[in-house]
């Protein structure tokens, strides 16, 4: 068992609440119409996202999903870059050319997802394998959802992984659903766990909803791929709280697993462990909670104030040396 | 005459079409339950039932393999790509299997496959693109995309009923601003034909999909300049209506292809190709292509605004070839 | 447990030894540079190819493998048709258009495989599905490599047959190598029957080379499949007893495997079988071999009398009615 | 100088490259132990060892993936698709994750994707494919096709080099077929630079691969007809040499696209396209497609000699165009 010190243990909390508190503000900004495009929420599961990626150490690599933005503070992401990249300017990460969480900082320790589903499984092998060529001793993680083990990138990923015995870690979120879609229809498993076994790799259920459970079980994870003792599949068994994107009233989900799952509510409960643990007691965290939201203040204004991209830069970097005649139907 | 979307006229082509032949099924990923990401297919779950329209696992490359083996079976799959952006995905099965079946084996596979296509709803690069190009290449398959509510429905009816694959692109931005008078009785509108959109002298704007509004806007504008533009709407891809396209090159001896696709291996490609083989003599000034420039599709308005095709670049380039 | 009539234990050494025969002519046929291309043989595994096939009722449908001839000719395949395949000539199933013995005919039950691995799982499974909506009772059967279950497409397809619960039984054909590859470095489980676990689907492990052990358990399966109790995949151990086509020598493969294996032959030791039931005397095998010989004599006559195609029908059937066009670059 | 085959050649260029450079190394399958389906890469594993010479499982798109991955970490991958044929299957990680990862998120994806393309060997419709066409309308990838033993080995010392990811497309039908001398001293053919194989003043031929020595040869035969052809040998197909191909139409005035692939939606679509725009003054003549008509490739040896582009063909087209 893994010791947490107090302020690791406010650290979980800290980035659970960040996490939320920002994603409340995109709702806002979507409202508003300032957030452009599509907005997921991964309400309910900041718990999985914080605590498998609080796993990590410095120099160690996760590819996040939609749902993943916990994963990415966690990494040293800012709210204002995720303000930009929600709101298309020029200060995301991405420059305004691609969308949601889609950004990468090596440093850091994250890489921007592309939309295809799964196809992030063989690029974070990569990162590993990478590393390992260059005697790089680090660990990568990545994140997918219930619907994306179906996709064949999936499962050539994680076989890659285990056949080479590399230092990965795949988290897989089981949240539910995937859009509409019920896990009963995506596959004929109950625990998405039960896919370890087809690639030879240990496999681990976990209460996506208990940040330190998930911190515990991903931490071990990483503490053997470090050690060379391979990859490790983790299921955290969670909830999707909203519709898919903001537009999804999700009505096709029954009303009473809603509110069993609200009843786990990863920050209500964690709030509980820290009073209980006398770690943090409630004017503590509601003076946190304060600080979270004037930092966001800050965060959003400086993210307002950031310009659109120049149109003038469309063209600049597609290749690292541009190539001639890319631009010649332009006015 | 009701008036009905673009998308809406799509349903109607599925519906009627499913009403009409029980071999008539669908597949893809929130179809069912959900009605579709976009709701195209709202409704039919409801009325045909889970058992013709299948809600599948996050599986393209499947969805499209079991879509060809129940067609040899003798059913007549319509398989929808939640974003035709993931159609890479089966890209495979699709240049692979089901464009060779006929020729190897002798089995026709009637499938359709379908999907929202191109830009300009802030979709980024992974929901946004046109991938006509990447089957373009390869015998087999046949490719449609329409332009009008009309045309929408009856090339969807025609490609269900065609015998070998066809994959059907209808364009997201039209999907809810594109309104008509559709006729009550069935019609069909046949894979290969173009139409005239625009009668013109001056020079011939060659053009699909949503563009073909970037082309009519621009010919309006022009108009008042003594510029008259002929606009032909390809509709179907491939195959093409050569004879169209040659005619109109024929009439008005100047010709701009433009397609929302990228510059580089564009679908233009195809068409300078023939008409400089098969008109040049016709031909009195360049071809011009007016595409989006070689990126991927990015995500940002003023990006994406500067990277679609515009009426504004459209009208320099004619003014251009005009003045040729 | 199944029964066999006598007629069916010797219907199964017929295919065996035909499937034997069949292929040592083409070897023959391949060094007098008749054969065109490449010659996949399967020495060594006929018994899974045939005890599998032999499973299947009239109406059912199979995708076999490269190695799977002996399941074609089960299944009503001429070995005319496949000298005139592997001839390259115009009587082929296939016309001269495609090779090996990608040739179908749903009548008789089996449709041509693409080369690309992993494919035909879910072309299989739209079968059974095709059939299922037109009210057909028929089972299909499709059969991949151990090399072949890396593949994504392989992973899509057995998933959505599990999700479907279709009438599909995936023949799993574990013979020790993907062209040079050893199975331990395709994957990081022993036994391929771990993956029907990730999908939830009932999982057998058979002897390949015991053709009735193979007939039993896809009996089994195909049985439980016809009566809606949904797919199985099978493992069967076997092993390729010669490269993975022609011009390769399989240097990589330890001499002492094929020892090994050598006294496992599928065909020698169904005639001890054969004899010990009584079903066949020696002399009675021997006079069964050679009636297989004269007939593979009489076939390949009409094989080699068959003309290659025509060039002038090139164009012919890409679409069911011509593009125009389409040949306006010919001379 | 050492006679040196066009496999021998690509086969040098992965030696010396790892040698130069660790952060080189090769994943496929079978290109270890066995030394490549075409033994390719035999040698390199004993060499180098099984850390940079990975033979991996069959799962195309995975070993992309971990190739982009790895390039990521700055290592510099080449892979080997047994078959180019098999490019397919990881057809969505090339486009979608190598060709956007510099744009989206500025980070290149230095790979190499190379292996055997093109027809002549009897291997049917999934070992012979040319796929360029494919990948022509993504940007951010990069494509080449050597057609001689210096470019083979020059262009790929080039790829691997390349800061971005390249496909490298080499002809099977050329591997032990051709033989050259080759430079003792280390050389780069450059990416996007062509060749003019033949000086010529009667028409221009522009081709890249195989093709080259059907228009080499069939300019020697109409050489004595009194027709003089160029060839010019692209080399690179993405990016192209736009202006050594146009100055070879304003030299000769006269143009025949040749290549194996199939017409429709093939490669000669983007250069007609291309000079019809940019050179359409000097042009004397319609522009001509040589090319492999619109099938899969046919595996009997009747029907794929007649599939793929002749001398003969080509001869008479060209005699009909110089007559123009
Ligand atoms: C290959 C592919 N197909 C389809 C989609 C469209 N899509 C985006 S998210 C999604 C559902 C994902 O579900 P899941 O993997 O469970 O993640 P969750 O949203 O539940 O976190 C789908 C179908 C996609 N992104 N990629
Ligand atoms: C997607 C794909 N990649 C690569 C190949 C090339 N290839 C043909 S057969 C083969 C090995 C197949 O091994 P396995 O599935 O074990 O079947 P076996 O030959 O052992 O019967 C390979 C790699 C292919 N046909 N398809
Ligand atoms: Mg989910
Ligand atoms: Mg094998």
């Amino acid at each position: 068992m893994v010791e947490l010190t107090k302020q690791q243990y406010i650290d979980l909390y800290y980035y659970m609440r960040l996490t939320r508190s920002l994603e409340e503000r995109l709702t806002i900004l979507f409202r508003q119409n300032k957030v452009i495009g599509g907005l997921y929420r991964s309400l309910g599961q900041e718990a999985t996202a914080v605590g498998t990626a609080y796993a990590l150490s410095k120099g160690d690599i996760l590819s996040p999903l939609i749902r993943d933005l916990g994963a990415m503070l966690v990494r040293g992401a800012l709210p204002r870059e995720i303000f930009m990249q929600y709101m298309a300017r020029e200060g995301g990460g991405s420059r305004g050319r691609d969308l949601n969480i889609h950004i990468a900082d090596l440093e850091r320790g994250f890489i921007g997802p592309i939309s295809h589903l799964g196809d992030m499984v063989s690029v974070t092998a990569g990162l590993a394998l990478g590393a390992r060529l260059k005697a790089k001793n680090i660990v990568t993680m990545v994140y997918v959802g219930d619907g994306a083990t179906s996709t064949g990138a999936f499962h050539e990923g994680v076989n890659l992984i285990a056949v080479l015995n590399l230092p990965t870690i795949i988290v897989m979120e089981h949240n539910g659903y995937a859009f509409s879609t019920p896990t009963e229809q995506q596959c004929a498993v109950r625990d998405l766990i039960e896919k370890a076994k087809a690639y030879g790799i240990p496999g681990y259920i976990v209460d996506g909803n208990d940040v330190v459970a998930c911190y515990e079980v991903a931490r071990q994870a990483v503490d053997r791929a470090r050690q060379g003792g391979g990859p490790t599949m983790i299921e955290a068994k969670t909830f999707r709280m909203l519709g898919h994107a903001q537009h999804d009233d999700q009505r096709y989900v029954p009303k009473d697993l809603l509110e069993y799952w609200k009843t786990k509510d990863p920050i209500d409960n964690y709030k509980r462990v820290l009073e209980q643990k006398d770690i943090l007691k409630s004017d503590e965290l509601d003076q946190l909670d304060r600080r979270i939201a004037e930092y966001l203040d800050e965060e959003l204004a400086i993210a307002e104030a950031s310009p659109f991209p120049d149109p003038a830069s469309l063209l600049e970097g597609v290749y690292k040396e541009p190539i001639r005649n890319a631009s010649s139907h332009l006015p | 005459m009701p008036v009905v979307t673009y998308l809406e006229a799509i349903r109607q082509a599925l519906f009627e079409e499913m009403e009409r032949d029980p071999n008539v099924f669908l597949m893809g990923e929130d179809i069912g339950v959900y009605g579709g990401a976009f709701k195209v297919t709202e409704g039919l779950y409801e009325r045909f039932g889970k058992d013709r329209v299948i809600d599948t696992p996050i599986s393209e490359a499947a969805i499209v393999g079991a879509a060809c083996g129940a067609a040899m079976m003798g059913l007549r799959p319509v398989v929808e790509m939640q974003f035709i952006d993931f159609i890479s995905c089966a890209f495979d099965m699709l240049t692979n299997f089901a464009a060779t079946s006929r020729y190897r084996q002798n089995i026709g596979i009637p499938i359709v496959v379908r999907g929202p296509c191109g830009g300009g709803v802030r979709g980024g690069p992974f929901h946004s693109q046109n991938v006509e190009s990447f089957f373009l290449n390869t015998p087999g398959l046949k490719m449609v995309a329409p332009a009008t509510a009309y045309d929408a429905k009856g090339l969807l009816k025609a490609a269900i009923r065609d015998d070998d694959p066809v994959l059907y692109f209808e364009h997201k931005f039209l999907y809810r601003r594109i309104k008509e008078d559709l006729p009550h009785e069935e019609y069909i509108v046949p894979i290969g034909k173009a139409r005239v959109a625009r009668q013109g002298s001056t020079l011939s704007i060659i053009t699909y999909g949503a563009m073909v509004y970037t082309a009519l806007e621009t010919a309006e504008l022009l108009a008042k300049e003594g510029i008259d533009i002929e606009v032909i709407d390809l509709r179907s891809l491939l195959p093409y209506d050569e004879e169209a396209v040659l005619t109109s090159v024929a009439k008005t001896n100047k010709v701009i292809l433009l397609h929302e696709a990228t510059r580089t291996g564009g679908y233009a490609g195809e068409l300078a190709a023939t008409i400089a083989e098969k008109a040049f003599e016709y031909l009195d000034g360049p071809i011009v292509r007016v595409t989006a420039p070689d990126t991927p599709v990015p995500y940002s308005p003023p990006l994406e605004d500067y990277f679609l095709p515009s009426v504004e670049k459209l009208a320099k380039a004619a003014r251009r070839l005009a003045e040729y």
